[in-house]
């Protein structure tokens, strides 16, 4: 039992705050809000896997909120003014914000930035394409097919959770399964040591900042789908709760410490609060007071839950 | 009991907590409840926000969109829940909306502009402080404005830089621009909160005696200001009385009284 | 020997310094309005206020930390001094009060990282949210204005022709070089940042010297929130939003670690005239709000090429 | 034990780094099946030249031949595909991986498909190494739970698991007590009987001496002479490596302790399993602690350092009772520690030498809070010069420096306090035989002058011939205390295995 605490101790903080919740609001424990919870969460979710990843290699990637509106303006300036299909567009957008990715992982190994200054200044950059783009307009898709990446249901899931749960899954695989997945741990735990060993950190570092920015292209889409609409400011500020999430799910910001699910926990802890708050109809002010109170909580909690 | 959920787009903002107080009172008078959201400028959470607002199945949904293409999915959502959306503000480009009851933001770019083109004498050089990039309260202040300075050959918009709604950058940035611009007769900010911090960036300059200062939402500071003379004229968008026709609006249609489509709240402009 | 060595490692700390000069050069021609003495005084005067911060944040990320808090905290301690203010207590108690209470804020975020070993990220991210919340709820939203004339001077003084802002910020960068490179604070500072468990083994009091730094982050908030309500006369909930971005970006660009135990304090100066002097030309050469965010990326992009260039000379 | 054709030919390697000239035109070669011993002081030049040969670094000038055929050894994995691994002196694993992951780093067995960690494999593998060095803990624990000689042995493994023609071994037993060193010796003779090439480093001369088939030596970055073991004396290689004979050692002096420096009763610290532990120490006595890995030695002094604060019972410094909450408390009682992990516990890696010196002193030197950077400097010098540190000088980065004298920068770190109890945790290890000599020196000194002083130390005939009395530890209780004359090394091995 204690073993079982300290592996799972932030999941045991989730389940506590579902369980004061379900007693404290009727509306919690019903299925369409758990649904609700679990489809607002998504996109926070697929950018925290990604986020999470870049700090596993001791590094953070803060331009996931302008990838994300980029990508997400891409898709739908593709579709509504170049009347391309979706299955080119969206492919086309991804490519596009990977490509972030790339001088972001470039800017950090061959031009030796700090992963928090290169990163800063893709979010800067990739806002400011995004306002080019757009011309500082909402681009609205009517494209069916493409609201239904949004919106849609399979088998009664929404879509969103279904792509959440796939990539959730790959990218425990990846983490947990695959080599280059676990020297990822290697180069944030000892650098020189995972160099040494043969393993290429530059090439791990390139991997993340790519993955990061594919996921925040994905979650990008998903939203602009979701909104029917590409909005230049969209995923403003998305980087930091996606790296709150990350370490609130017991990742370290100084690398090699980490792992999907519990990045998940994270995502799920704020998902929960932020629900939670709003059926409690706590005024949005006091709303903020109490999340930053609960986070701490949460981490404090973990803590003591995990020590021997 | 009757219970209204009204789903702000900000309330770091003070038209829009002016707003809410105005919705609150008419809520109070018309003894119904009232839960508030935040959206914090972000469609993102607006979508949560609403989504939970439809779980608690509150009787009527005020939105005030963040974006009118971007809040479509969520009216969506309500019209397929049952529960009867108002917007205030800011209107909704698709679903189905009872009634729309706001001021327009681009008449609003127009009146502000046609009032510095006559305070001018239709010359001089002006300068435009935006909103943040790309919101759609920047965008439709932006194209009203320009739309009258573009009809105006003797006026040309020497500068145009962004402050974000914000007064603490309104002043840096209106400092920046005072050393650049050797001459400014006019300066129209998207908000008031901009240009009541480049009113201090002039006056700190010694520059505020030539200048005509014209914000937008007329917020208590600004009218202030304007009594005091510092401030040439705000658009005044009401939104107290926003606030309050949306709820009672929201009320009656409840109580099965017709209500008109589109309840325009009229604007005007606060000047000495 | 010894003697070139420093030279050396000065030089190499001075990529930042050659970009600032290259960077004044191409805006000299860009714009004729930039080196003027009344811009080059309101480029300094506007860097006071994340200059100020930065000082705070450079001593926290020193101990390998990190405040995300800094604008919150900003925003509930003017907002507090402004209602004082409003309430007619004197204009000096008021400020000593919202002083006090940033250093309060700022003591919260390091007796949880030292005591409670909560991770500085999640810390004082908790307290952005708690102290802007309370902001907001506070004031119910809305702006406080119309402060006391004498507390302006703060903000709008002059002392021999130079605008207060700037004095103040002159003197925390003194008090902060030579808190650094003078005490034995400094040493045992950059100490914790490099090996926490060294400094612990070597007798320092890691925990008082944590709650140390996030005390003065705080009180330094504090400190430029005065300035920037004495400036605007009127304190809103919403203030400092994202400052902590230009605080930290400073820092980081100036060369310090955020992994913690290096970095200099005349590399922070430089970060922080950096980002000035940016703002400044972008409204001085009018480039649209579209681009702005593209060529502030990749300045500082460039900036910090350069700097890892010549250092590896 | 035929030794085999010559393997390996490193001719002129010449190295600088600023400020130094690590290595001078030196060469060095290597038969298949034979065990050469490279010696040299602290600084000689010695992991720096098998840097060179395992790929981390460049030779400014010079040429390796192996096998007859010259090589460039652009980066590690070029050494490993030629065949050569190292142990490195310093320790390196990853802290958050299993022992298993850390062993097969960058070399995980996958499977087909999909291409998955085979973590069943990667685990057989890795237990059947852990089994052959004879280590008690499975390759699924994370090495982050391991103690320093665990960790070292988990390098053996990952060096071993290359299986490579040509294995370096830095320093490896300087973290190891004699038991895994006994394993490690057997392991090295099985290697040579299969024809593999050991390059040895180590500054314990019986070791070379046992071991070793030739020895080589350097001095100050250059070649000294190459010798067959069997044509040399201990002396002989320490002559080569100092250039002059070495003095003789110093006398232990017997004392009269009448006052105790340093008194422990009932200490009793729940986390380390200590209980009721009762030790006294006297003015001027050098009190020796021996034992096994994982007896507790360490844990104890941690807690009465306040690392890790006791639970109960009580500590006397002087006749004084002190309450000692934290390292801070225990210094201004009169308590140093010498830690023992120099890179974690002991020194700021990356400030410069100067700096680490004089950290536990900066209140003593300066005015309010003012340092005296000139006064604090000074001090510097003179231990740099008291302990013969190898260094461009005060301001060299502490990183830059040789294993040995960042060691000794620890040490002197220490003397500078001048406490009244000095509590030293493996304090020579990895420093050559000239410097531990002065160091014993200095110990023998600093007890004259009235300090208490507690050594742990793995290495028996260090504590043999140091101390006065002699406390054996086993399994966190102190099982006997010997006085000097009574003490073997069978007697204290037979009350360190808890008999
Ligand atoms: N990365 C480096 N930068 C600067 N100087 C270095 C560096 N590495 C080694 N040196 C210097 O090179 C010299 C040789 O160091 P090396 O580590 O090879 O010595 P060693 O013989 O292994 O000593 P020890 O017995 O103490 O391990 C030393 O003076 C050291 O200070
Ligand atoms: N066989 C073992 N398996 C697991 N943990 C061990 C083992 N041996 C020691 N440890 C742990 O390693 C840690 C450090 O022990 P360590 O051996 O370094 O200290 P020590 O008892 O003072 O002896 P020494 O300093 O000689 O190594 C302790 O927490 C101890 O519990
Ligand atoms: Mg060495
Ligand atoms: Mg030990």
């Amino acid at each position: 039992m204690r073993g079982l605490i300290q592996r799972f101790s932030g999941l045991f903080i989730l389940l506590a705050l579902c369980l004061f919740l379900s007693f404290s609001t009727e509306y919690f424990l019903t299925q369409r809000n758990l649904v609700n919870i679990v489809l607002q969460t998504s996109i926070l979710a697929i950018v925290a896997l990604g986020v999470g990843m870049t700090m596993l290699t001791a590094g953070i990637d803060l331009s996931v909120g302008s990838v994300a509106a980029f990508c997400g303006a891409i898709a739908a300036g593709l579709i509504v003014e170049s009347q391309l299909g979706i299955w080119l567009a969206i492919p086309v957008a991804v490519v596009a914000g990977i490509s972030l990715g790339l001088l972001n992982g470039l800017l950090i190994v061959y031009g030796s930035l700090p992963p928090f200054i290169a990163t800063l200044a893709t979010m800067a950059i990739g806002r400011g394409l995004t306002l080019v783009y757009t011309d500082g307009r909402p681009i609205t898709v009517p494209d069916p097919a493409f609201v239904f990446i949004g919106n849609g249901e399979v088998l009664g899931v929404p879509l969103p959770v279904i792509i959440m749960a796939a990539l959730l899954l790959t990218a425990y695989l990846f983490l947990a399964h695959t080599r280059t997945g676990r020297n990822l741990y290697a180069i944030g735990g000892n650098e020189k040591t995972a160099h040494l060993a043969g393993i290429s950190v530059a090439r791990g570092k390139l991997l993340v900042y790519m993955i990061s920015a594919f996921a925040a292209a994905t979650a990008g889409i998903i939203l602009t789908a979701r909104l029917w609409s590409a909005q230049p400011t969209t995923g403003m500020g998305l980087e930091l709760e996606a790296i709150a999430a990350a370490v609130l799910g017991g990742t370290s910001l100084f690398g090699g410490r980490g792992s999907a699910w519990g990045i998940m926990v994270g995502v799920f802890i704020i998902g929960v609060v932020s629900n939670g708050l709003n059926l409690l109809e706590i005024s949005s002010y006091y709303q903020q007071v109490i999340k930053g109170f609960v986070f701490i909580m949460a981490v404090i909690l973990d803590m003591y839950a995990r020590k021997k | 009991s009757v219970t209204l959920g009204l789903s702000l787009s900000t309330l770091n903002n003070p038209f829009f907590v002016t707003l809410k107080d105005g919705a609150m009172k008419a809520a109070n008078a018309a003894g119904v409840k009232l839960v508030v959201t935040d959206s914090q400028d972000n469609p993102a959470t607006e979508a949560k926000n609403i989504e939970d607002l439809i779980i608690k199945k509150v009787d009527a949904l005020l939105i005030n969109p963040t974006d009118s293409s971007a809040i479509a999915p969520s009216v969506f959502k309500a019209n397929k829940a049952g529960i009867p959306v108002f917007t205030v503000d800011r209107s909704a480009s698709s679903g189905e909306v009872v009634a729309h009851i706001a001021s327009d933001n681009v008449a609003g770019g127009i009146l502000a502009g046609e009032f510095l083109v006559q305070k001018l004498s239709a010359k001089g050089k002006v300068v435009e402080l935006e909103g943040i990039a790309g919101s759609s309260a920047a965008i439709d202040r932006g194209k009203g404005f320009n739309q009258v300075m573009g009809k105006n050959a003797g006026i040309t918009v020497v500068a145009k830089q962004t402050a974000n709604f914000n007064r603490a950058e309104g002043l840096r940035v209106f400092e920046n621009i005072l050393q650049a611009q050797p001459e400014i007769s006019g300066v129209f900010a998207h908000n008031d909160e901009m240009i009541l911090g480049a009113i201090q960036a002039a006056q700190a300059a010694g520059r505020d005696s030539g200048i005509v200062f014209v914000g937008f939402d007329a917020v208590d500071d600004a009218v202030n200001a304007v009594k005091a003379g510092q401030l040439a004229a705000t658009v005044a968008q009401q939104p107290a009385v926003i606030g309050e026709l949306g709820v009672k609006t929201a009320v009656d249609f409840l109580n099965g009284k017709s209500v008109e489509k589109n309840i325009p709240v009229p604007l005007s402009l606060v000047t000495q | 020997m010894e003697k070139m060595r420093g030279i050396k490692a000065y030089l190499q700390q001075s990529g930042l310094l050659i970009f600032i000069l290259i960077m004044v050069g191409v805006l000299a021609l860009l714009s004729d309005r930039f080196l003027t003495p009344a811009n080059l005084i309101n480029i300094l005067r506007q860097a006071s206020i994340n200059g100020i911060i930065s000082v705070g944040m450079m001593l926290v990320i020193l101990t390998a930390g990190i405040d995300l808090s800094v604008g919150a905290i900003l925003a509930l301690s003017v907002v507090v001094t402004a209602d004082l203010m409003h309430r007619d207590l004197p204009p000096l108690l008021a400020a000593t009060a919202g002083l006090s209470l940033g250093g309060l804020l700022g003591f919260v975020n390091g007796w949880l990282v030292s005591r409670i070993k909560v991770p500085p990220f999640i810390a004082t991210l908790g307290m952005m949210s708690f102290a802007r919340g309370l902001a907001l709820a506070y004031t119910g939203g809305k702006p406080v204005t119309g402060l006391d004339a004498g507390f302006r001077f703060l903000g709008t003084g002059l002392v021999a022709h130079i605008p207060m802002p700037i004095i103040i910020a002159a003197l925390v960068f003194l008090a902060g070089y030579l808190l650094l490179s003078q005490t034995r604070i400094g040493a045992y500072l950059y100490a914790l940042g490099e090996n926490r468990e060294a400094a612990l083994f070597s007798g320092i009091a890691t925990g008082f010297y944590t709650k140390f730094v996030f005390t003065a982050s705080g009180v330094l908030a504090a400190l430029s929130g005065m300035i920037l309500i004495a400036r605007l006369d009127s304190a809103q909930p919403v203030i400092g939003l994202g400052y902590e971005f230009d605080a930290i970006a400073a820092v980081v660009i100036g060369g310090t670690s955020l992994a913690g135990g290096e970095g200099r304090l005349s590399g922070t100066l430089l970060g922080v005239l950096i980002i000035a002097m940016l703002n400044n030309a972008l409204n001085l050469t009018n480039v649209s709000s579209f681009y702005e965010g593209i060529v502030k990326g990749m300045v500082i992009a460039l900036a910090l090429i350069l700097h890892g260039l010549v250092r590896k000379l | 034990m035929a030794i085999g054709p010559c393997i390996l030919r490193m001719e002129g390697i010449t190295k600088r780094f600023p400020g130094v000239k690590a290595l001078d035109e030196v060469r060095f070669d290597l038969c298949a099946g034979e065990i050469h011993a490279l010696a040299g002081e602290n600084g000689a030049g010695k992991s720096t030249l098998m840097k060179i040969l395992s790929g981390e670094y460049q030779a400014d000038g010079g040429t390796i031949h192996l096998k007859d055929n010259p090589v460039e050894i652009a980066n590690p994995q070029t050494a490993q595909t030629l065949g050569i691994a190292i142990i490195n002196q310093e320790l390196a694993l990853i802290p958050y991986l299993s022992v298993a992951e850390n062993i097969f780093l960058g070399r995980e067995p996958v499977k087909q498909v999909p291409r998955f960690v085979d973590w069943q494999k990667l685990n057989q593998d890795a237990a059947e190494y852990l089994q052959r060095l004879k280590l008690d803990f499975g390759p699924q624990t994370l090495v982050e739970d391991l103690s320093i000689a665990q960790q070292q042995m988990v390098e053996v493994a990952k060096a071993l698991s290359l299986d490579a023609q040509i294995l370096i071994m830095d320093e490896p037993t300087s973290a190891l007590t004699e038991k895994e060193s006994e394993i490690l010796f057997d392991l090295m003779a099985e290697l040579k009987a299969r024809g593999i090439a050991v390059v040895y480093i180590s500054h314990r001369m019986e070791e070379i001496q046992r071991l070793a088939d030739r020895v080589t030596v350097f001095r100050d970055g250059r070649y000294v002479a190459t010798s067959e073991i069997a044509d040399i004396t201990i002396e002989g290689i320490i002559q080569q490596m100092v250039g002059r004979k070495l003095q003789a050692h110093t006398p232990v002096t017997a004392i009269q302790a009448t006052e105790t420096a340093l008194k422990l009763v009932d200490l009793t610290v729940h986390r380390h399993g200590i209980e009721a532990l009762n030790l006294s120490l006297g003015k001027g006595e050098v009190l020796g602690i021996a034992g096994l890995v994982g007896a507790g030695r360490s844990e104890l002094a941690r807690s009465i350092f306040g690392v890790d604060p006791i639970d109960s019972g009580d500590i006397f410094v002087d006749g004084r009772k002190v309450r000692i909450q934290s390292p801070k408390d225990a210094i201004a009682a009169g308590i140093g520690l010498v830690p023992e992990n120099r890179k974690e516990q002991g020194l700021l890696l990356k400030m410069a030498v100067g700096e680490n010196i004089t950290i536990n002193i900066l209140k003593r030197i300066s005015r309010f809070l003012f340092l005296n950077k000139r006064k604090a400097m000074d001090i510097a010098q003179t231990y740099i010069e008291k302990l013969k540190v190898k260094t461009p000088g005060a301001m060299e980065k502490t990183i830059n420096l040789s294993g040995g004298n960042q060691q000794k920068i620890v040490i002197a770190k220490w003397l500078t306090m001048h406490p009244q109890v000095m509590i030293l945790d493996e304090p020579t290890r990895g420093i050559d035989i000239g410097a531990k000599n002065e160091i014993y020196a200095l110990i023998r000194e600093l007890a004259g002058s009235g300090m208490g002083i507690l050594i742990i130390s793995s290495e028996l005939p260090e504590i043999l011939r140091l101390c006065n009395r002699i406390a054996v530890m086993s399994q966190r209780k102190i099982t006997a205390i010997l006085s000097r004359e009574d003490a073997t090394q069978e007697r204290i091995m037979t009350y360190a295995t808890g008999g």
